[in-house]
Parts: structure tokens; sequence; C-alpha cells
């Protein structure tokens, strides 16, 4: 709906000062979101960028934030399931409840950098091969017991060995081992070198539980205590959660009195609670939703740029796939700005075949220019690789993926090639699908920083590389960035790596999906990290009710 | 009676035991077992396999089984898969909830129902008798999720009256509860009522062409007694039927309201078991629904029999 | 002035085409005051249409098209239907034909019959309830006080039909309207039900429309009568009149079709040519019933050792009330019920005792008749197709031979072969019923079982039929055992007659024997009970000491003893309940079973001894004492 | 009534009666029969239906569109909207019936009745939705029929163990919620067309079962079962000329709420995410996947409904005009 889609990764920050002024005005005037948004809009930005813009500016000139104030929040999907063990955290509920509950050794900024939280201090060696972290010595659980380095020792220790069954084993898996130094200091030391390593800690899998609370966790339910800003008053799997703020928190701490944490599965209905102010905040608003929100007084959209994409997997291995000329012809049939513009509403950025996008600042490759549109060299490759009918499992892992395999059927018939999209349910698609037949569709969230994210899925030896794609270059390159600190050095690599999977993979990343969710226009403060929704779920301790 | 009565129950256990099976093939053939579901996009193999063994999922399928068969025959209904909550804990809650919200459904429905049943079938042919087959014919054909989703549009978005989903905190009085309740309830009543009053009504005509109705009408018996005295009492069995099948469907069948509701009941529980393929608590679920199904017709059955004095009093 | 007077009255049928097709066509007479009119005439003739419209009332489908029923001088058809709705069972109470199907199952009879007079405000319940019981008291029904609490299924057919007069009566109508009352009843029933309707006509002193196609019916109750055919007046008059003078062609086809009384030499005995050496079919020492059978006893046993042969090119009538087991004997005989004891023996060749042990050729040889042709043929299959079957089946015919045989068979029953296009619904119930019979012809069997053929007839038709069988019979030497409950229809045309109590052979022999005395006591009320032609017969019989064992007492099958006693007059009280009576040897074949020699069952049939009837009883009801 | 019948009557008659035979002949209970007549309310249901059925046949051919086709980038244009008028409109609200009449006059791309929420035309999406729906329902529904009859009225004529077992099976399947049931088999198989018929149908097999097994056991008490028995049919006879004849009207006034159950069990489907394959257009998964519209006043998921509606209500109308003969003609007759 926008004239001008390639503008809409302008953010705040790069508004000019005129601008600025004005919209400060305007909403010190105590202009309603819309107004703003027309304001900017009028100056020929899109709707969703200038929503972004006036998000921002609020909470620029938002005063001190103000505690007190009860609210409810709705992520999309709870479970029998739901977890209180960060190791096995997997859903965007538990990070949520994870984080009110604990804290991490560190903790991340909006620009993905770590700063101190149970750790007051954090250092690589010189060749980032050893971590040292020094802990807090004020802190205690919320059951009264006193936080020590045992408690991180114990935390650590779930994601090691054959018998762990954390999710983030192989993110840490060059760690050899973690060293209890002194009673409040820690060491971590590591195969190769990482100098991410402290940046990964503030990852919501990475909360420090207390020793041996996991264990009676397990065997009779007892909840397990965290120092987090929150104390776990109730706790129902699939039902709901309540907190209540802890009154002796180590620091500062949360502004709310009480969040009650329990998922609406169902987008439209989760839509609905948000505009009847039944609930304060919602994840992950459906992009078609976005302008009935804004359209909305009393509710807002915070739409955040983030890195995480989804994709159709070509596998090199099998199938089609085997047949460079047809991956080449496919990634042609992409209108990469159409799927941003219809599909995502614009809640996105336009992808370009590798997973990195602006979120990652300096790590995005932006002299690589973006593959274009173009049937005719899609026709040219596909006759070349004679393949004339493929079939794609499409999963709705993400919202709009469907649409998107529709969009590329379409697309494919036009020059008549026979492509069909195999609808497969959710459940099971994992195990089954992913990873299995020659073409499916994947999702990823962002990861901490650029280097992870393309180890995750694209380094050869990856245990989730779902393209088959194995480039030793890229396996090397990806070493070199890991200890590499000078950040231009470390951009030429990033931009190799991110060519050599743009041209070689069998991914097709037609675009990056901003996160997308929304709030009642009195909550404020909301970080704006992009690692998930809401800030990254960074949102329970700082967020505040106006 | 009381013979029919315990054979209707033996043979309810044996229709139990057939569900248990169905269920335990039904999920087996499902692709992907609790563990790859629970680590999903970040399972690996050794962490598949160390869940699988934390949750005893590496045991063969027809050993579980027959673990689950011997717990539930102690009345143990065993541990969740996903979660490893006992499935005692994760039901007694949803099934309280579930009851409450059929139970309040069926109080307000069936009366009504049978009310507006009566009715048009006292008047047939009239405009009266032709709204009503005509609108819960209309309702019977629109989807359950549109409806909901209308009624959320008209009363919570757009006249902010009533909340959109049925969430409590606890603790709220009788009234927040029936107003937190109201948009499931609502919807709830329409979709069942729709289908109770075309039963009544066909029941109802189904025995007006009996003979004795004309001897009723002979004999000057004014047209509302014919129907509640003559008729009705002869119609009963039937309808009592349909109404058993319905209150079934509010324990077992209400996952679409249940879901825009974000009302946490039994259905949509079942339904999470079966995503999460976790055995024992699908299973559990499938109990509770087939013995509510096997009592209620036979509670409907008692009541046919009971309002049929050949049954009552045999000769 | 006339108390009910209907003029010129018209009512006609809506086809679905719109085009309405006239079922009475302007109909005129009156009743007065006290007095009982019958309309007579077959199914089809509009009796019941009429007689309906006098409570303003039509059959769904059909509407009054044209005249007036005036009731003391007030149309009742442009009546406001409030009015019309208080009229109905007020002023003027319909009894229908069947009570079984007109009494609602779900409701005690007591509060049926005073609903009517409770509701139009006439009485309290509590007058009412009283006022029921004396009518109780007065149609002679088994203890009155407890029967208002029972439900229609738990008291027996003539009962019931009782219970439609009080329930009519309750509100002392002016008007009753009594359709076919006595139709469905046995005999015995019939005559009680009979005598208790004229008793209360009599004291109620209401006038009263008879409708029946009996004119010996008619003849006992009726002062006045109109003879109808298809929807018009063919004649009309006093009951004398019309019974001793018939002068229209109608009537007297009436009057021919009425049975005559079962006397001794009306049976037909003739040689057919062919030998009684050895029996078509015969029943050997039968014991059945049903329930799980547990050394020879069934769980509920019917029928206790029956002796029957049945020569070659018979017919053998079998006779007795409703339940007493005659339906069940020729269901053992076809194996539809395999007899717990005994055998049935074809032509020397001794049976399967069940169905599907016997095969297709003995099947064949034996053919089942069912009672209700509206039910025996299946309603979703053309005529052809009925008859065709078997004729497939057990021939083999197929195609232009299996037509031919159709073709053969309806002539047989003297129908038109096009009747072989239609559905049995296009039939009427004597048509259907000759269709049933061509059915069980068409594999050319030995023996017919023909269960109650003519009960559900009109008498004409009921009359044509029998003369089909007597055609049948000497056409194709087929052995009958043609059961009934009526013993003038049997005795007419049975060569040998069987009587069957509670499941006992209680008389057997070849019909003239059987019809002249001595009689078994059952026997002899049986042949009473059969209503004469005759003016003044039903006071008579009245009179005479068998109807007195009539007299409101079911049925009850016993294991020991003589069945009969509890209604017997000549019991002899101390042995005849206990001791299986002797069976005594008259005459050649014929067999009566008594504890009395054939002397002594003689000599007790003398002269007609004075019984109380309840006529005598006085009633409690003041108005009833008023009237004259 | 023919004379040869009329004749019979006086078979072996006295002769004085022989003049009048001709007059009185015997009445038949009811004329001969006619086909079967529908009420106004019938007919127009009848035309209703003709003209849905006749679109599922020619659909691809009328369609101004592709199902698939993505007419314009916007979702939930109105009714009349062209992408003529998205060029220089992009919000909500300015989406007016006087823009729509000012920009798209003269469009060759007016969706009638607007875009669905990827921006296909919602008109051409019911016209291909309609092979979809009608062809899936009718088939699961017929099949359901099949087996339902088969077994249930097998069940009561045979009896015994046999009627024991599956009447068993039967009451499981019909205790657990069919939308589970339609999930596992879907999750299992893959929701092709094939599949989801098979599925709509065993489940909805089974309340035919419940009906024709009761209807059997009735019929088979019948005297005219009775007599084919004693005549010594077999089973096979006896259930396909004697019972299922009597059977089916009954059955069939249960036709059309079944069609309509099986309509709606594909959309509740669609409401787990599964149910027909996309592109494909299937009125029922319309409904649900264009809810997100209400929200902006857009009719895109009402009109399926709508479609739906029309559909199951006329062929309900239908059957209830068939089988209307039930019960009110008595009670018209109350006062």
């Amino acid at each position: 709906m926008t004239k001008k889609p390639e503008k809409t990764e302008v953010g705040y920050a790069d508004l000019n000062g005129a601008d600025k002024d004005l919209l400060h005005t305007a909403l010190n005037r105590g202009a309603s979101r819309r107004e703003a948004i027309k304001m900017m809009a009028a100056t020929g930005l899109s709707v969703a960028a200038a929503g972004t813009i006036v998000t921002s500016a609020k909470d620029a000139i938002a005063a001190t934030p103000k505690k007190g104030g009860s609210v409810k929040m709705c992520p999309s999907l709870h479970g029998p399931d739901d977890r209180l063990i960060p190791a096995q955290f997997t859903s965007t509920v538990d990070y949520t409840r994870g984080r009110a509950h604990y804290n991490g050794l560190t903790q991340l900024n909006d620009d993905i950098t770590p700063r101190p939280e149970l750790a007051e201090e954090f250092s690589p060696n010189a060749n980032a091969t050893e971590w040292t972290f020094k802990l807090r010595k004020d802190v205690t659980f919320h059951d009264g017991s006193k936080f020590t380095a045992d408690d991180v020792m114990y935390t650590m220790a779930q994601h090691y060995g054959d018998d762990s069954v954390s999710v983030v084993k192989t993110l840490v898996s060059e760690v050899k081992e973690w060293k209890k130094v002194g009673p409040y200091e820690v060491k971590a030391i590591l195969e190769s070198p990482n100098s991410d390593l402290a940046t990964l800690m503030g990852e919501k899998q990475f909360k420090i539980m207390k020793e041996g609370s996991a264990e009676a966790y397990n065997a009779d339910g007892t909840l397990p205590p965290g120092t987090g800003p929150f104390t776990l008053e109730d706790f129902q799997p699939g039902v709901r959660s309540r907190h209540v703020r802890n009154e002796n928190y180590w620091r500062e701490g949360a502004n709310f009195d009480e969040i009650e944490v329990f998922a609406i599965t169902d987008p439209v209905a989760r839509v609905n609670a948000l505009l009847s102010d039944d609930v304060d905040m919602v994840a992950q608003v459906d992009p078609k939703a976005v302008k009935q929100v804004e359209s909305t007084d009393g509710a807002e959209i915070k739409s955040t740029p983030s890195s995480a994409y989804f994709g159709m997997c070509m596998m090199l291995d099998r199938g089609p796939g085997q047949n460079a000329d047809f991956v080449k012809g496919m990634k042609f049939l992409h209108r990469r700005d159409k799927v941003v513009k219809s599909i995502l509403k614009g809640q996105g950025t336009v992808g370009n075949d590798h997973p990195i996008n602006q979120a990652f600042g300096p790590d995005f490759c932006s002299e690589l220019p973006v593959r274009p549109y173009d049937p005719d060299q899609a026709k040219f490759h596909l006759d070349k690789s004679g393949i004339t009918s493929a079939e794609v499992n499409v999963a709705e892992v993400s919202p709009g993926i469907t649409d998107v395999c529709l969009m590329w059927q379409r697309e494919c018939s036009k020059i008549g090639f026979d492509l069909q999209v195999k609808k497969v349910p959710t459940d099971g698609y994992w195990g089954a699908v992913w990873m299995q037949t020659p073409i499916n569709v994947v999702a990823w969230n962002m990861r901490p920083t650029a280097t992870i994210q393309l180890d995750i899925a694209f380094a050869p030896d990856a245990p989730w590389n779902d393209t088959y794609w194995k480039n030793e270059r890229f396996g090397q390159l990806l070493q070199m960035a890991r200890s590499e600190t000078d950040p231009a050095k470390r951009h030429e690599i990033q931009c190799e790596m991110q060519t050599l999977a743009h041209d070689g993979s069998g991914m097709i990343i037609p675009a990056h999906n901003n996160v997308v969710d929304g709030h009642g226009s009195d909550i404020m403060g909301i970080p704006s990290l992009p690692l998930g929704i809401l800030g990254g779920c960074e949102w329970p301790e700082f967020a505040w009710k106006a | 009676m009381g013979p029919m009565i315990f054979r209707r129950i033996v043979i309810g256990f044996i229709t139990l035991w057939v569900v248990s099976v169905i269920v335990f093939f039904g999920l087996s053939i499902l692709p992907g077992d609790a563990a790859a579901i629970q680590l999903g996009q970040a399972a690996t193999e050794e962490s598949l396999a160390a869940l699988r063994a934390q949750l005893g999922l590496d045991r063969p399928a027809y050993i579980r089984y027959f673990t689950w068969l011997g717990g539930m025959a102690t009345g143990d209904m065993g541990i969740s898969n996903a979660g490893g909550a006992t499935i005692a804990s994760l039901i007694d809650f949803r099934l309280i909830k579930t009851l409450e919200l059929g139970g309040i459904v069926a109080v307000i429905s069936v009366p009504l129902s049978i009310f507006l049943g009566l009715a048009a079938a006292m008047y047939p042919g009239t405009w009266l008798d032709r709204i009503l087959t005509f609108g819960t014919m209309s309702l019977v054909a629109v989807p359950e999720f549109l409806i909901a989703t209308f009624l959320v549009l008209i009363f919570a978005v757009k006249l902010q009256w009533m909340p959109s989903i049925a969430y409590m905190s606890g603790g709220e009085s009788l009234w927040e509860w029936l107003h937190a309740l109201a948009m499931p309830i609502l919807t709830l009543v329409i979709v069942v009522s729709a289908q109770m009053i075309r039963m009544t009504r066909a029941g109802i005509l189904n025995v007006m062409n009996s003979p004795y109705i004309e001897m009723a009408i002979l004999k000057g018996v004014a047209r509302k007694r014919i129907i509640l005295r003559h008729a009705l009492f002869n119609a009963i069995g039937p309808i009592i039927n349909v109404i058993a099948l319905n209150l079934a469907y509010l324990v077992s069948g209400v996952v679409i309201v249940e879901t825009i509701f974000a009302y946490s009941g039994l259905a949509k529980l079942m339904i999470d078991g079966v995503q999460t393929r976790d055995f024992p608590l699908v299973q559990a679920c499938a109990m509770i629904f087939c013995g509510t199904y096997v009592l209620l017709l036979l509670t409907a059955d008692i009541g046919a029999i009971l309002s049929n004095p050949r049954l009552r009093k045999p000769k | 002035m006339a108390l009910l007077e209907v003029d010129n009255l018209k009512i006609q049928a809506m086809k679905d085409d719109g085009t309405p097709v006239p079922i009475v066509k302007g109909v005129s007479f009156e009743i007065k005051a006290g007095e009982v009119v019958a309309l007579i005439g077959e199914s089809g003739s509009g009796k019941t249409t009429i007689s309906l419209a006098s409570l303003a009332y039509t059959k769904p489908g059909l509407e009054f098209s044209g005249g007036e029923v005036r009731l003391h001088g007030e149309d009742l058809l442009t009546m406001d239907p409030l009015k019309q709705r208080d009229m109905r069972g007020q002023r003027v109470a319909y009894l229908a034909q069947s009570a079984a199907a007109t009494f609602n199952p779900a409701i005690t009879i007591g509060e049926q019959v005073t609903e009517s007079a409770v509701l139009h405000g006439i009485l309290s319940q509590e007058e009412a309830t009283k006022r029921a019981e004396e009518l109780y008291v007065a149609l002679e029904l088994p203890d009155p006080d407890r029967l208002g609490g029972r439900y229609p299924h738990q008291v027996s057919g003539g009962q019931l039909q009782r219970l439609m007069a009080a329930m009519a009566l309750v509100g002392k109508p002016d008007l009753l309207v009594l359709d076919e009352p006595t139709t469905a009843l046995d005999v015995t029933t019939q005559i009680e039900v009979l005598k208790a309707f004229k008793k209360v006509i009599r004291e109620q002193g209401s006038a009263a429309i008879y409708v029946t196609h009996d004119l010996a019916v008619v003849a006992q109750v009726a002062d006045h009568i109109v003879v109808l055919y298809s929807g018009e007046v063919q004649e009309q008059g006093p009951v004398d009149q019309i019974i001793n003078h018939p002068t229209h062609d109608y009537t007297r086809r009436l009057m021919a079709a009425v049975r005559p009384t079962p006397t001794a030499g009306m049976g037909d005995d003739t040689e057919h040519g062919h030998g009684r050496s050895e029996a078509a079919i015969a029943a050997r020492g039968i014991t059945a019933g049903y329930g799980g059978i547990v050394d020879g006893e069934p769980a509920v046993t019917i029928l206790r050792d029956i002796n029957v042969e049945v020569e070659r090119g018979d017919v053998v009538g079998v006779i007795g009330e409703s339940g007493c087991g005659k339906s069940t004997l020729a269901r053992v005989m076809a194996g539809l019920l395999p007899s717990a004891r005994g055998e049935i023996v074809l032509g020397g060749k001794t049976l399967a005792p069940a169905l599907k042990d016997r095969d297709r050729d003995e099947l064949r040889k034996v053919q089942f008749v069912f009672q209700m042709a509206d039910t025996a043929l299946n309603p979703r299959q053309y005529i052809g197709d009925i008859l065709g079957r078997p004729v497939e089946f057990y021939l083999g015919l197929t195609g232009q031979e299996k037509r031919k045989r159709v073709a053969e068979l309806l002539d047989m029953v003297e129908l038109p072969i096009a009747f072989a296009e239609r559905f049995p619904m296009e039939l009427s119930g004597g048509q259907k019923q000759r269709i049933n019979l061509a059915r069980a012809l068409a594999g050319n069997p030995e023996v017919l079982l023909c269960d109650e053929v003519t009960s559900a007839l009109d008498s004409i038709v009921g009359a044509n039929v029998i003369k089909l069988l007597t055609a049948l019979r000497n056409k194709t030497g087929v052995s009958f055992v043609f059961i009934s409950h009526d013993l003038s229809t049997v005795g007419s045309f049975a060569d040998k007659i069987v009587v069957l109590y509670a499941g006992r052979v209680v008389e057997q022999g070849p019909t003239d024997q059987v019809l002249s005395p001595p009689y078994h006591p059952y026997t002899r009320l049986l042949i009473t009970s059969v209503p004469e032609l005759r003016i003044g017969w039903l006071e008579d019989t009245m009179q005479t000491r068998e109807a007195a064992a009539g007299i409101a007492r079911g049925v009850e099958i016993t294991a020991v003893g003589c069945p009969f006693f509890n209604r017997c007059p000549i019991a002899i009280p101390g042995t005849c309940q206990l001791e299986v009576p002797p069976v005594r040897l008259h005459g050649d074949g014929h067999q009566i079973a008594c504890h009395h020699t054939l002397d002594e069952v003689e000599e007790s049939e003398a002269g007609p001894q004075q019984i109380l009837h309840g006529y005598e009883k006085p009633i409690m009801d003041d108005d009833a004492a008023k009237k004259p | 009534m023919s004379d040869t019948s009329a004749n019979t009557e006086e078979t072996g008659a006295a002769e004085k009666e022989v003049d009048t035979i001709d007059k009185f002949a015997e009445l038949p209970d009811a004329p001969p029969k006619k086909g079967i007549k529908l009420s106004w309310v019938g007919k127009v249901s009848v035309a209703i239906v003709a003209a849905w059925v006749v679109v599922a046949f020619i659909g691809p051919w009328i369609a101004p569109f592709h199902e698939a086709e993505f007419i314009v980038d916007d979702s939930y244009v109105p009714s009349g909207g062209c992408p003529e008028m998205l060029e220089e409109l992009f919000d909500l609200d300015e989406w007016t019936p006087d823009a729509i009449t000012q920009y798209c006059t003269e469009s060759d791309t007016i969706l009638f009745l607007g875009s669905d929420y990827l921006g296909r035309d919602t008109f051409s999406r019911i016209i291909w939705g309609a092979r979809t729906t009608i062809g899936i329902s009718f088939v699961a529904t017929l099949f359901a029929y099949f087996v339902g009859i088969t077994l249930g009225i097998g069940a009561a004529v045979s009896g015994g163990w046999i009627d024991m077992v599956l009447s068993r099976f039967n009451e499981s399947i019909l205790s657990l919620p069919s939308i589970m049931l339609g999930l596992i088999a879907v999750a299992a198989l893959g929701s092709t067309i094939p599949i989801l018929i098979i599925t709509a149908a065993l489940i909805y097999a089974t309340s035919v079962f419940r009906i024709a097994r009761a209807l059997g056991q009735d019929i088979m008490v019948q005297d005219f079962v009775e007599a084919a028995h004693a005549r010594g049919e077999g089973l096979w006879w006896i259930i396909t000329r004697e019972v299922l004849p009597n059977a089916a009207m009954p059955l069939l006034t249960d036709f059309g709420l079944r069609l309509v159950f099986v309509i709606l069990f594909i959309s509740s489907l669609s409401f787990l995410g599964l149910g027909v394959q996309p592109p494909m257009a299937d009125w029922g998964s319309m409904v649900r996947e264009n809810m997100q519209g209400l929200g902006y006043g857009s009719y895109a998921s009402i009109w399926p409904a709508v479609a739906i509606g029309t559909l199951t209500i006329s062929i309900n109308l239908i059957v209830d005009d068939i089988s209307a003969k039930s019960g009110g003609s008595l009670a018209k007759k109350m006062v």
C-alpha cells in the first residue's frame, strides 16, 4: 500500500532534526498516534515505517517510568509442555516467564551488545579462548538463599554431556569446560575462540537456576526459585502464570506490580483481545491485522526490524535440488518487494537468499545487490535443468510462509513450471518433513550475532544445515569471524560468507520478518531488542504502565 | 430396569476399552513422537535420544500401552509426556472449567430449545414456525468460529460490553464470572440450540399424526394441552436423546470455542495432546469423553423409559 | 326440531395437482334426540367422513365444500373455531374404531376419560372422576376404582373399547358418534361391548350416530338406518323397514354378505374326488411358545400338545378368540416358529421344525398367508414383482414365462393384469388380500395356511374372498388351514373345524358335527355369540346363560386343568381347574375335551336360564335416574 | 376401477344380484400415485441447488480470474474495488464507496466481492470453490451413507455378535470428538482430497449407522420381511429388496443435515491449519482464512459463508418439502 517500499527500513534514528522536533511537539501537544503517523506518512514514509518511528519517538520522549499496575500479556502458544527450566525453553511463553523469573550472566542491549547482569564483569582473553565472569555478591534467590558460583556451574552443566536435553547445546559446543575460580567467579575454557560468548550468555536458555532446583522440579513440581524481577505466584502449564514484583530484587527492578502470562492461540482472537482492551500486550500480530490495530485508538503495534527469516529449502543432496540450474532458476522467481508488501504488509525487509540483514548493522553486506525477479533467467535455467515439476512441503511455521509459496507457485506456472504446494501439519513437521523432503520451508529466529546466525544453518558441519550446502571455504570463514574483533575485517569476512550463501546454498530467503507485536497505548518503555517478541522478551523488567 | 442399567454399564466399559485401543493406534500412526515435537527445530540425534530416555519413550509401544492400561485400572492416569506434570493435575482444573461452561450452556439452551421447538410445533406453517425453522437451519449451516468471531467483533470490540476472551484470574464474583463467560456461552447456546430446536419440533410433529392426537382434537382439547400433555410425553424419548448427544458435544467438541476465547478446557487440551503426541494425556481425555458419552446416553435411555409407561410398567 | 340435521353435505379431497375429488356428494339425514342412526356401507362409502362432519371435523386433506350440519339448528361448519372446540367432546362426542390406537399410551386412563369434561368446565376433576367410575361400573369394567390409575396398555382391547364409551359419555354429550366400535373385536367380546353401549346410550338418553358395515350389528342397536355407497345415500329408513324390506339393490347386497348363523349342514364337506388316504399336512403333539426352550417346555407356552390332521384338498377351520394360539399353530406349521415338542408331517414326510432347515421344495409346498395384507405386501414393490419373485424363486421362471405366470395368478384371483404395474397402496383392502393369496399360490403349494385373511375386511369384501377361496380349492385341490375368530365364516366353507381355547384343542371334527350338539361349552358360547340379522337378537341372547361366560374374564393359559374353567357355566369346581379334561369321541373324528360326559353336556344345554347381567343394577346417577 | 375386478365381486353370487354388479365396485384405498410435488419454496430451493451444481461444473470457465491469481497487493479490498484505486489510496478509511465509483467505474478488473487476505478475487474463488466444496461434501456424504447403511442394516439384520462388535466400534468412534479424529487422520495421511473425503465419510458414517440400524430393526419385524423369510429368501435379498427400499425415505430426510456437517467439518479442520490444499478454494476454509478481514469490515469471509448457507439450507428445504407430509397436516387442525 506504499508508494516507496524501499524506504521501509528508515528508523527513528535516521530522522533529521526538523522531523524529530515536528514529531515531538505534535506528540507533546497530545496528538493521537494515528495523527502522528498520518503526519509522518505525509512526508512520504510508509505507514509501517512511520508507525515504528512514532513508537520510538514516544519512547524517547516518555518521561521516567511509573511504578504499579498489573498487566496481561499473551503469546501465541502454550501447552502442557510449558517449562520453567531455561535449558529446555523453546517457546516465547517460556522465554517471557524465564525473563521475569530469572537473570542471566549477561543481558543484551537493543543493539545486541552484552551488558553485565548477574556477572558484574566479564572479559575474554586475548584470542577469545577463555572467558572470565565475575559474579555479583548481593543477589539472592526468591527463596532467600544466596546466589553463588555453584549455581552458575550447576546451570551451565545442563548444557553438556550426552544426557543433556538442552536445546542450545550446540551453540556452546566449543566450550570445553566451566571452571569455578572462586565463590563468585567462574571461567569458561573454549576449544576454539569465540568472541561472542558473553552475548550468547544473554540468550534466554542460559538463565541461571538455583543449584538442584531442576531435579526438584522434575521430581515433584516444586517451582524452582529464580533471582529475577518477579516471583512466581501461580504456574499452570498451558493455562497461565502469575508473577508478582520481587520487592527485594537486587537492583532497581520491575515497574508492574503483577503480570499474567497466558497464550491466545488463535491469531484473530489474540488481536481482538488487544483491541477490546482485555489484554495489554500480545505477541506476533498477524501482519494482515497491523492496519486494523493501528487504526484503533488505545492499541499500538510494536514492530522491530529483525534478521529473523523464513525461506524455502531446496536440499542439494536429493531431488531436484541436486541440479544446480534448478536451484539457480528458482531463486529468480521471487518478487521480494511484493512479498514484503502484500504478504508481510510492510512488516519486514527484503531478503537476499542469505540469513543476514540490516538488523546486524555493520555485519550486513549491504553492497551485495538484491537478487532481482527475473522470469526469463529463471526459465532459462529451469529449461536447462530439464526439470518441469516439483513439490514443496509447507507448514505454517511462520505467518505468511504458505502464501509466499503460493505466490512462488503462481510465478512458476507463468513460465510453465508446475510447482505443487503441499500443506502439511505444523506438529511433527520438524521431525518428519524439514531436512527430509527435497523442498520444504523453514523459519529461524534472529540470533544474537551474525556469526551464529550463519553458523547455525549454513556451517558445513552444522546439524541444522537445512539445504545440505557443504562449503569448506564458508567453514573457514566462520572460524575467522568468531575470533575476529576488528569490525572492518569482520565486515569483509561476513560479506564473503553472505555472498557464498547467496549464490551457493539451496536456500531461498525472500524476506526477513519484523518482530510485530501489539500493546496498549498506555504501555511504555518496551525495549527494542530484535531477538524475540516484545523486545526480545526483555519487557517484564523495563516496561511500565502510564 | 436394574439389569438393563448393569448391562449397559458393562457395555460402556467395553466401549471405553475399544476407544483406548483406537486412540493408541491413532497416535502411533502419527509422524514424530513427544520428544521430537518438544525439541522441534532444535532437535539433534543425541538430544532426541536423551529426551526419549527421560520420557520413557524408548520402550516399545505395546509396553507403554499396557503400563498405561494397568495404571488406568488402578486409577492412575500417568505422567504427561510433554512437560512431565501428572495427567491428573492437568485434567482436574480443565475438567471443572469444561463442566462449568457446558453446565451453564445446558441450563440455558435446553429449556430454551424445548420451548422454541414446542412453539414451532404448536403453530406449524405459521410465520413463527417458518422463522424458527429457517433461522435454526441457517445457524446450523454457519461455521462455529464465524459465529464466535462475529459476536466478539460486535459485543467485545465494537460495543465493548463483554470481554473478547473468557479469561479469569480467579476469585471472581459470580457476576464477574458470568460476564467473563458471556461470549462463549452465547456462542455455544446458539450453536447447540439451533440443533435441539429443530429436533424438538421434528420429534413433536412426528407423533402429531397419531390417532390419539386426532382423538384429543375431537375431544375439544386446546392446542396448548395437545402439545404439552398429549404429544410431548410421547415424543420425549428421541428429544432426550438429541439433548444427550448435544451435551456430550459440549464436553468434548467445543475445541474451537475454547481456542477462540482462550478458555482452557478439556477439548483443547486433547487437541494439544494429539499435537504434542502426549499419549497418556490424549488417552485420559478420550476416557473422560467416552465415559461422559456413555453415561449421558444411558441417562437418556433411562429418561426415555421413565417417560414411557409401556416400558415403565409392563403389563 | 331434530337434534342434528345433516343437510346436503358435500366434502371433497384435494389431489396433488389441485383438482378436487368429491368424497361426500350431497348427503342429508337427521337425528332426533335419543335416537340411534346407523350409517352403513363398506370402506370408501364415506360413512366415517360424514360422521366426523357432525363434529365439524374432516380428516387432513379433506374439506367441506357445501351443505350444513346443524346441531340444535346451529350450523357447526361455519361456527367460530373456538366454539367448535367447545362443542367437541361437550355436545358431540366421538368413539373411534380402534381404541388401542386412540388412547394416548403415555397418559392414565382416568385422566383421558375425564379430560374433556374437566377442560370444558362441565365437571370438576373430582366429580368427573366419580362419574367416570360410575360409568366403569355401568360398562361392567373390572375393578372400577383402580382402573383410572392404569395405562392403556395394561387393559384388554374389549375393555379399552368400553372405556372409549366412558370417555365419550363422561361429559354427557347430546350426540355420540360411534365409528365401527366393535369391528375389531372377537364375537364374544363384541356382544358385551354392544350390550354395554346399548345400555348406557339408553340410560344417558343421548342420541348416537353408529357407523358400521355390519347389518347384523346395526339390527341390534339402531333405530334408523342410512345406507351409503361412495358418498351418496342409497336408501334410508327405520331399522325394521331396511332390515326386513330392503328396497335398494345395494342394501340387498349388504344383506347377502351378512354371515349366516352357523348351523349344521352349512359346512361344505363334498367329496373332492381325491381319496382321504393320507394327510396333506399334520401336526402331531405340538407344544410351542416363545422364549428359550428347556426340555420341551418353552419359557412362555402358547400351544399344548396339539394334534391336527389336514386331508388333501380339505379346508380345516381353526377357530378361537384372539390369544388362543391359532395363529401360533399356523406359524409352527410354516416353520416360522419352531415347535418345542411334537412334529409337523407333510405328505408323510416329517419336516424340520425350523424354516432354515427346510429345503426350498418343502417351503414351496407350505405357504403362509398373512392376516394383514397392508403389512404383508412390501409397499415399495410393484404387484408384478411381489408375485414374480416366488414364481422365479420356486419355479425358476424368468422373463416372458414369469410375466405369463404372474398374469395367470392375477387372473386366478380375479384381478386385471394391469394391476401388475401398481403399488400395494393403490389397491383396496380386498384386492390387497387377493394379491396376498396370489403370492401364496405362486409356487403351486399343497397347503395354504390362511391367518385371519378376512377379519380385517368389510363383510361384502370378506364374503367375496371366501368365495374366491372356495373356487381356488375346487380349481387347484390345495388344502387350506383357515384360521379365524369368526365361526360363521369358518362354518360356511370348512370341511372340518378345530376349536382352540387357550392353546388347547377343546373340540374338533367335521363341520356338521361340531356345529350340532353336543357342543363343548366354549363352542356353544362362540355359536351363540354370532350376531343374527334379527332385531332384538341381542336382548334374547343376553338372557341365555352362555353369555354369562363371556362377561369380562380374560383368557388364562394354564398348564393343568381345563383352561375354560374360569368361564365355563357348567364347570365342576375342584375337578376342572386341576385335571386335564379327557377327550371324548363322538361319531367319526368328532372329539370334545370335557370332564362332563357328552350326555351331561347335551342336557346342560336345555332351556335358557335367567342370570344377572347388570341391567338390573341401579346406576348411582341422578340424571340417569331422572331420565324415563 | 376396471370391469374385470368388478366382475370378481360376483363370482358364484346369487342370480338376482347380477344386474347390480357394475354399480358397486370395490373402492381403492388410494388413487394411483403421482410424482413428488414441490411447494414454491421447494422449487426455489431446487433452482438454487441446481445453479450451484452448474457453477461447480463450469466454474473455471465463467470465473473472471483464476482461484490462485493475485489480483491486487492489498488484503480485503471492498466489493467493487479495483487495482487502479489502490495505486492512489493506501489507507483503509480511504476505500469509500465514492472512491470506488471514482476509480473503478471503467476499470476492466473489478473485484465484485472484493479481494481476500492475499488480494485474490473473492468472487472467482467462490465460483471455483463451488467445485471443491460441493464435490467433496457430496461424495463424502454419499460414501458415509453407503458405509453407514450397509453396516447399519447389516448389523440390524444379522444381529448377534456381528451387531455387538459393529455397534461397540461405532459407539467408540461416535464418542470421540470428530475434529480430533480428523486431525489424526489428516496429520497421519496428509490432507489430500481423497483422504479428506474418506475421513469425513467414515466419521459421519457412524451417525448414519445409528439411524440405519434402528430403522433396520423396525423394518425387520414387518410382515413382508417375515414373508420373505418364510419363502426362504437369503440375507442379501432381504437387505437389498425388502429392507433398504423402505428405509430410503427416512434416511434421505437426514441427508441435508449430514451434508452441512461434512462441509463444516472440513472447514473446522482448516481452523487447525489442515483442510483442503491451498491454493484450492474451499468455502469453509475461505471463511476461516479471511476472518481477520471482519475487523476491517471486509465481507471476504461472509460471502463464502453465505454460499454455504444457500446451498445447505436449500438442500434441507427440499428434503423437508419432500417429506413435508410429516405431522404438520394434523397439527394444523388444532384449535
